[in-house]
């Protein structure tokens, strides 16, 4: 199994939970993270003083998939992403060994 | 001059002016984190830009004597305005307590247009309409205009302030436009207790702004001040139970609001009807307002925090039932439609009806006229992004230290 | 009519009203994030029901001549309530400044029973609680009933208030059950800057609850807030030195209990002692509530929010002091232990403890009634949810812009 | 005895006891979430600390005869101080009044050195500088001391609040040292509609503070109240554009704090000084505590919270624009500069630079005094870690039900 | 080594803590989330309008493990997080190659 | 490609974030967690109880580096997080077998 971690727009969670459901996948966890990649940042005014905000909201949606299903899954999560913008953010694809369900116990074979 | 009365009225305008910040935190709360400083500061701009012009021009307008529709120059500068007695109270006194009011009057109407409103545009638009639109009102019903002449009743504020700023609200968010994402997203509001520290304080202020509307401290204020403690009480058990009937779930923003219904609706009303019968106009005027919110989220029409179904439904209905259940043996001035004088309605739906055409058209062409120079709305990505940091360089939270930060 | 007590009485009536919302976040901030908004709503929905049935019947049960023990019916809807004289304010302001605390002692029992009590069993009980417990125990000390015949001195409601709520708290506790997770884990406040946002905004309405207690603007009023300004101050150095000599840590939760502590004690003898004996009795009622509130941590009471320990034991201990510190030179009444008069101390213990044995009983009985028709727990899965969503239908925070969230 | 002067003190006096903790909140957000209570219970510990200290001997050395620098010690635990008028209010009334502004005096320095400062060190600091630097500095002014003979006009505590409180902040910024991390990161505030809250509640406040000081409901109150409206508006336009002007993104925190500036500022000349010159002062007052904030930050003098900026810097320009602006047809007393009086201006620094000599020297004393004895700063690793929890065992805000914690 | 990365309900930290350190694990990080599984969500009420909340509060507890103490680890998350309904989410076994201590900057052989 | 996941203290993530940078990696993403480990954690008082708070506040650095960057950026991160006393934190690599960028929707090679 695959691990898809995808660090997307905060207003692009909706999006991508929607285009997951579709494929099938089974479920997901959303975290709210922030960000800094290619993406400059914005300044803020504290007292005066303009600081430089290098880390943006993002929000990280992790999904864990088989592996057959993971290139549809990556397709699916950049669809439903992408603004051709700076900042759109990543997906990574991480080994995933085992998955148990905890309600049952048992291990999930998706 | 009366001391007692002056009392009273130090305190009273101190309410009235708290209500703008509490509104900052009712309206605040109820948009997302990242809107959440732009739309209190929508609230705090108004105690600066339209306070100063009340001092310097629109107390005159509204108050100096002039003719039937508007007042005179007379004022400017607030030249003869002093110590000396307006009524029982000083006369600066006075001009405070009506200035609070049109602060929060225009502070009102950005619930309909946040997150998506350009600051700078807010500020010039509310600027003007304080002067342009809530002035000339005002001295139609409160400075011996022709609504006064008439026998309109709105004893502080029904007309001139909610049927006033409603309908300049839904004007607004219809030259606006809708959010990017309205409809398409949750669009939850991101602190609810804050929504009710709003309404609390509001309600709190409100005794200020109703009972203060006596100018005395005398049996009127009483029972301006009765019915603004029984209306807002109705009107939320009303809207606990509709609540409650329609999903078994009683929300807290819904206690809020109808807090705030309760208390519009009984503002043209106050000082003019028994305790009985507020507890009834309340309870009343729970439903339209209720349905109109309802029905409003279902249209295409972004009033974003239903000023419209608040401050415009429920100041309209406020104003009607003034009309209905008002009682000289109580007010000295005219019984409404249930004690006798049907003809009290007439005169308060022409009052309501030449607020909606007035401010209607006016605020349509001061957002034409604005929209000219300053873009109403922010750009597209910036309103993704949020209006906190691309319209003031803030974000209203940070965690973990501010570690994201980096002196320039 | 007095004018200048007026102006006092409508300021000091909307100060009180004001605790009801404040109770709302010292409450609110105590508990955990996803029951923030249900237990802030056990304050405002009193502010409704409790508020509405006041006018109705409340006023005329506690106020109303009657008997002994309880009023009449003569003032059901408020009749022959109206602009004249009630002392030297007017009837409806009386009446609705004795309405915001029955609001707010009901409010007070909720601290008990939150994060697990079925919201809509909580709005029965204490709807009715107010009526049944509250107007008579009312009547009893201020409305002409045997307590005050027997001399018992309340200046603002030590007994009335905040025995009455204490005692039916414990009640609740014991009736509703302790939270399934109680004493399994931290339970830790979600918010504390609410928690001093509470108290801070209950003492500036304490000052409308006690000096208002005086009914006009006069020394008596001036003594009781001196009282209420000090007494609190007292109680706050005690506890923060508590606190410093058990762990070295004072704490913030501890302050804004500490001020409530002081302020409760206080009410009873607000009008009646003075400053110096304020301060005493402030610091004094510290170390009962203090370790009352240690103690009942270990046991298996789940008060959730210490209502018993606070309210409980600091009016008892405030009443009972009334009896000690009281000078008839300030009040004209009566003198108290200290100064030569022993008998009034069995007179406070009397009235305080003649609220216990009633409003135990009572509230035990309506609990058990309500009981069979709606069960007063909401199910075992709901409280691990928690009651925000449950009850409510609502989160109090959503952050990341309601991204979870998907129109029906 | 006059029962509406009554009326207005008991409010003023509640309206000033809440800004002690409207200032938590001002404070309190602009700091780190790790270090929120820790800077809330800097403003509300002196609630009890300072406030009984100020019964017991405070008001004593500030308002008893005594001579021309100190009071005596005739009123020490109020002796001879009782029901009876002081002025046309009852004495108890005027000392807790009085009492309120010890207490927010000895708070606001707490700005300077939050986030490092040592609990302990600082309660016996501000607590001593009450009864050392507060106490006689108010005398000079209010209690019939040389600065009142010399005809200073400082109408509710330009001088001895703020110019006084500004510097002992500076003295202590010096002495405490600066934050480890300070400007290394970004120190960004967690919460800015607290800030917000904070003035909003400051401002209503203030009212009490300023049109209060009259003690009396007269026109004089008028006037002052009138100057509290408007000053603060006139800086908050100001302060405003100077933001748009300078990034065009006007900021939350900016309006706070401006409004906070235009209060200050308006403070010493709230009673003497016309409408318009209020705005005017309000404007001119906003440009140096603007820059001087910005210029500050660049500086490594670390007074976190600008209190030298808004309070140090505001209040010397409001008390010598006092001198410019006063206008004896409104206050009986004194023209100003403009009104053809320049010897004012003189009178008024004096009266600053003496507040400035003797509150910097007595806290400097008295800082590195109670340095030999506890250390001033907590250690590295608890400012690292965060006061909150190393300082008072309590963190602001838990999520996650507290799921971290254990019984111990 | 194995990263765990365990979805529970918030309610079970607790637990999953207390047995994760009866196994000896030594230490963890837990991270507040939202997920959407097989459970349904649950309808919330803004201004009148019903909206279908999917996405439900979690906790991610994240453990890093030796290979050979996995087993023990899952089996003692699961036991502890477990209340038999829907809802009670996942354990995820993640490979992890390395290992530092940031204090002593070493290797960590676990 | 690998995923460095670092456990800091809360005020080191600036540095950590100027330690990448310099080192010329492309972004990362930071998480705020509680953790627990060999540090012991603080008492906390709540209504006069006392209280063992075991999870501590701890930021989570998260950045993907090609392989061959790695044992840099471990370098870099633990030099600019590392103050030598308990509660350092640590840095776990895990292997990343793909890396998309949304904008694009292109492999990343890194
Ligand atoms: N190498 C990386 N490691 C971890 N997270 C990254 C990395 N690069 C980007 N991200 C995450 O992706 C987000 C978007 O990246 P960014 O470079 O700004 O956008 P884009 O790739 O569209 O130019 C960043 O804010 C960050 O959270
Ligand atoms: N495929 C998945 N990928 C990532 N997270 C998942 C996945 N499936 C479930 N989860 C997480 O586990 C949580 C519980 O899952 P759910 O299906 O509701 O419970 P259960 O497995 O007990 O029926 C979800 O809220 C989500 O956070
Ligand atoms: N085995 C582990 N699995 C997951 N996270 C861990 C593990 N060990 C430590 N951590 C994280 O690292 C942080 C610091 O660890 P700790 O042992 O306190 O510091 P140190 O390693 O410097 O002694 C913890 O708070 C936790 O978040």
């Amino acid at each position: 199994m695959t691990l898809l971690k995808a660090i997307v727009r905060p207003d692009k969670v909706d999006a991508v939970k929607d285009a997951l459901e579709k494929i099938g996948a089974g479920g997901m966890t959303v975290t709210e993270v922030r960000g800094h990649g290619k993406q400059k940042g914005h300044t803020a005014i504290y007292r005066g003083q303009e600081y430089n905000v290098t880390l943006l909201p993002k929000m990280q949606v992790e999904v864990v998939v088989a592996d057959s299903e993971a290139d549809a899954a990556v397709q699916a999560i950049i669809r439903a992403a992408r603004t051709g913008e700076i900042g759109d953010g990543r997906v990574f694809a991480i080994p995933v060994t085992h998955s148990y369900k905890i309600r049952t116990g048992e291990l999930d074979t998706m | 001059m009366n001391q007692a009365d002056t009392a009273w009225m130090l305190i009273a305008t101190a309410l009235v002016l708290l209500m703008t910040p509490a509104l900052a935190f009712f309206y605040g709360g109820l948009v997302r984190s990242k809107n959440a400083l732009n739309t209190m500061m929508m609230s705090f701009i108004s105690l600066g830009f339209v306070g100063v012009l009340w001092a310097v021009a629109g107390y005159s307008l509204a108050f100096a004597p002039g003719n039937n529709w508007i007042g005179d120059t007379s004022r400017l500068f607030l030249r003869g305005v002093g110590l000396e007695a307006q009524g029982t109270i000083p006369h600066y006194l006075f001009m405070c307590y009506q200035g609070t009011f049109a602060i929060i009057t225009a502070a009102l109407i950005s619930g309909a247009i946040v997150e998506r409103m350009r600051f700078s545009a807010y500020v010039v638009f509310i600027t003007l309409w304080a002067l342009l639109v809530y002035s000339p009102v005002a001295h139609w019903v409160w400075g011996g205009g022709w609504l006064a002449d008439m026998g309109a009743l709105d004893f502080a504020g029904g007309t001139v302030v909610h049927v006033n700023a409603g309908v300049a609200a839904l004007v607004a968010a219809i030259c606006v436009g809708r959010r990017s994402d309205y409809r398409s997203s949750g669009l939850a509001p991101h602190n609810v207790p804050f929504v009710l520290l709003g309404a609390g304080l509001l309600w709190f202020g409100w005794f200020g702004f109703n009972a203060g509307s006596a100018l005395t401290a005398s049996p009127s204020a009483g029972l301006a001040f009765t019915a603004t403690f029984l209306a807002p009480m109705g009107t939320l058990v009303v809207w606990t139970l509709l609540d409650y009937t329609r999903s078994g779930r009683p929300t807290a923003v819904g206690a809020a609001t109808g807090i705030v219904v309760g208390l519009v609706a009984i503002t043209p009303a106050a000082g003019f009807v028994g305790p009985m019968s507020a507890i009834a106009l309340g309870a009343i005027a729970a439903v339209p307002s209720y349905f109109a919110l309802q029905w409003r989220a279902k249209t295409s029409l972004d009033d974003s925090l239903d000023v419209v179904a608040a401050h415009g439904v429920g100041g309209t209905v406020g104003a009607l039932l003034t009309g209905v259940f008002a009682q000289k043996s109580l007010n000295g001035l005219a019984d409404g439609l249930l004690f006798g004088n049907p003809a009290q309605l007439g005169i308060q739906a022409t009052a309501v009806g030449a607020a909606i055409v007035y401010s209607g058209a006016v605020s349509f062409v001061l957002l034409k006229v604005i929209g000219l120079v300053i873009p109403l709305r922010v750009e597209a990505a910036d309103e993704s992004t949020g209006l906190d940091v691309t319209q003031h360089g803030e974000e209203a939270y940070v965690h973990g230290g501010g570690s994201s930060m980096q002196g320039a």
